[in-house]
């Protein structure tokens, strides 16, 4: 069963999303919400790792929580799609269950 | 219960997912309370201890100096519950310098061979927890 | 489709509140059933009535209030985390001796079987913490 | 020496708060004098008397109440902080036409400055959170 | 106040350390919120800005989808209660991709030279910050 | 002035221990407390960063902790001082101020 991960830390602070990442599988989906939308910005410390993940599972940032920070969507790391809420709801519904990395 | 609500008559697989360490927050202790409520739910039960969550499991947890309950018997008695799946992760005891002799020993008896006492705890690989994960209905995480 | 939504921390100090918030409001806008909101460790902190945010802050406690009497939704605060916390209805207030109450309208107070029967009932459990 | 402690986590969630209270008490033990306790963001929750632990955990809250009665130390939950989390005093109650008060006895709410005073008073400032 | 207090007619240099990213949790408002009481105190104020701390002073904050208050503004404000020095680390934008560019225009009148128009921020080395922690009597961290 | 860092989170779990690190200077003290008193563990993944520090701070960690959560005295970095509570005060008083690495 695919599984939408739901990830709101940043990965500069906490190890929620590096951790999330190492337990996802080929078709899981992982959401960006709250302060994790820093997870999706290019051109960080841990740009990397997101990137690397992209080849097998789909990658979301939620855009209400991007535009608080001020993070314009130039920033994002190519391939992220960014929801808002009603498409964080959509997401949840298209994947079998969902796990929240707090 | 409705067909509907993917409920019904058959139970359902609830994975428990420990991530962080004993005292320092109240999430361990916490999380321990809804497995053993959720015990007589009847469903297909997992707990999986990742991350710091590993440390929940340690031995020798002595609290009188900190002034607060050890909770730490309780996961020696989640056998009594049926609660008989925990999941600890290798790489998670390996970067925190951990081995299976460090955690308590955590047994149930199987009713379906005599009643033997066997392990509850079961080593796996970060891959082998993924895929437990992908097999859950609801994954409660802490 | 029928979501089950779990709160584990309280109004104002994390924002996983205010997600919650919003994504039960989305939730349902795109016209799905919520089965029950549930909120446990520090979440239970959402239903005092006695707070009183500043006039230009949003006022978290009213507008799951405002959920539950207007979408029926069912908020449900765990007993033992409440407890713990000091949020009591009327009830556990006389029951445990206490001179006064907190809880706040459109929630009740239950056991944490109520969460485990959202894993069971609901098709989708989503959770908000820290 | 003078100590000024904060206590920013609630009672319970986090250790923050257990840790500030054996802090305290040995800093009395040790013969310094505590000038303040400042309780900040979810620590005010530290602060309520409706709190109702498991008969077998520690009271978290009658332990402050008794470091004020025995020791007279002065317990200051942050105003603006109570508000945003439903920690309200009789006075505050009234004026924000609440009709109930939750504090609990030996805490007195006062404003931040209050915090800033206890750096400039105590010869040293130790914090306590998550 | 006594001059045992370390107090006294001399005021003390507080440093106020801001570690964590604005909305995900309240500490960055609440911590603007002691500062600017703490203003009334005629202390020597100095702020910090290390780790997530930067992205409190990202430009461009709209809060309006998630229905919290935009609370970046009062940054903006801070030079009219005489708080003028803001040190970010250098290292904490580096890691994060960010630039001097992507922080807001806080500024101050320096009554000290014709009250002209002088940048608050002030980028600093890890090395630099370790010394500016040195050099205070009070260090209030969120 | 010399300063007394504590620090309360696991080194596995948040960046505050590592952060500490790079910002004391000679002759300060970091006293880990709560959950960060994994990071005085030796043969862990945050060992090496600790072991670094050793040279320039003193390490202290605080005993009521290691016991709560079941760490034995000869499972600490060497070096490193264990103290109960009056020992924390005693070493909040000796240093000239106090931060914490929240």
């Amino acid at each position: 069963m695919s599984i939408l991960h739901t990830v709101n830390k940043s990965p500069f602070e906490k190890n929620a999303l590096s951790s999330c990442l190492g337990h996802t599988k080929s078709g899981d989906g992982v959401l960006l919400i709250e302060d994790a939308v820093y997870g999706a910005l290019k051109g960080t410390k841990s740009s990397d790792q997101v990137e690397a993940a992209k080849s097998t599972v789909g990658l979301y940032v939620l855009g209400p929580d991007l535009a608080a920070r001020g993070l314009a969507a130039d920033r994002l790391l190519d391939g992220v799609t960014v929801v808002d809420y009603g498409g964080f709801v959509d997401l949840v519904a298209k994947y079998d269950t969902t796990q929240a990395w707090l | 219960m409705s067909e509907a609500a993917g409920g019904g008559a058959t139970s359902k697989k609830f994975l428990y997912v420990n991530r962080k360490a004993p005292y320092g927050t109240i999430y361990a202790l916490e999380s321990l309370e809804v497995v053993l409520i959720g015990a007589a739910f009847e469903q297909d039960v997992s707990l999986a201890f990742i991350d710091d969550g590993v440390f929940q499991l340690s031995k020798g947890q002595s609290t009188d100096a900190i002034g607060v309950k050890n909770f730490s018997p309780t996961y020696r008695a989640l056998g009594d519950y049926e609660v008989t799946k925990l999941y600890v992760e290798k790489e998670s005891l390996d970067e925190r310098g951990l081995t299976l002799d460090d955690l308590m020993d955590v047994t149930y008896e199987d009713e379906d061979d005599d009643y033997e006492e066997k392990p509850s705890i079961r080593v796996v690989s970060r891959s082998e927890l993924a895929d437990i994960m992908a097999g859950q209905d609801v994954i409660l995480s802490f | 489709m029928k979501f089950g939504i779990v709160v584990n921390e309280g109004p104002y100090t994390h924002q996983a509140a205010d997600s919650a918030y919003q994504f039960t409001k989305a939730v349902l806008e795109k016209g799905h059933e919520v089965f029950r909101v549930f909120f446990y460790h520090d979440g239970v902190n959402n239903g005092t009535r006695l707070t009183v945010p500043p006039g230009d802050e949003r006022d978290i406690q009213k507008n799951w209030t405002a959920l539950a009497e207007e979408h029926k939704v069912d908020l449900v605060i765990c007993i033992a985390a409440a407890q713990r916390r000091g949020i009591l209805d009327a009830n556990e207030a006389k029951r445990q001796g206490k001179d006064a109450d907190n809880i706040a309208p459109g929630f009740r107070i239950s056991g944490l079987g109520q969460l485990i029967e959202a894993g069971i009932e609901a098709d989708r459990l989503v959770t908000f913490g820290d």
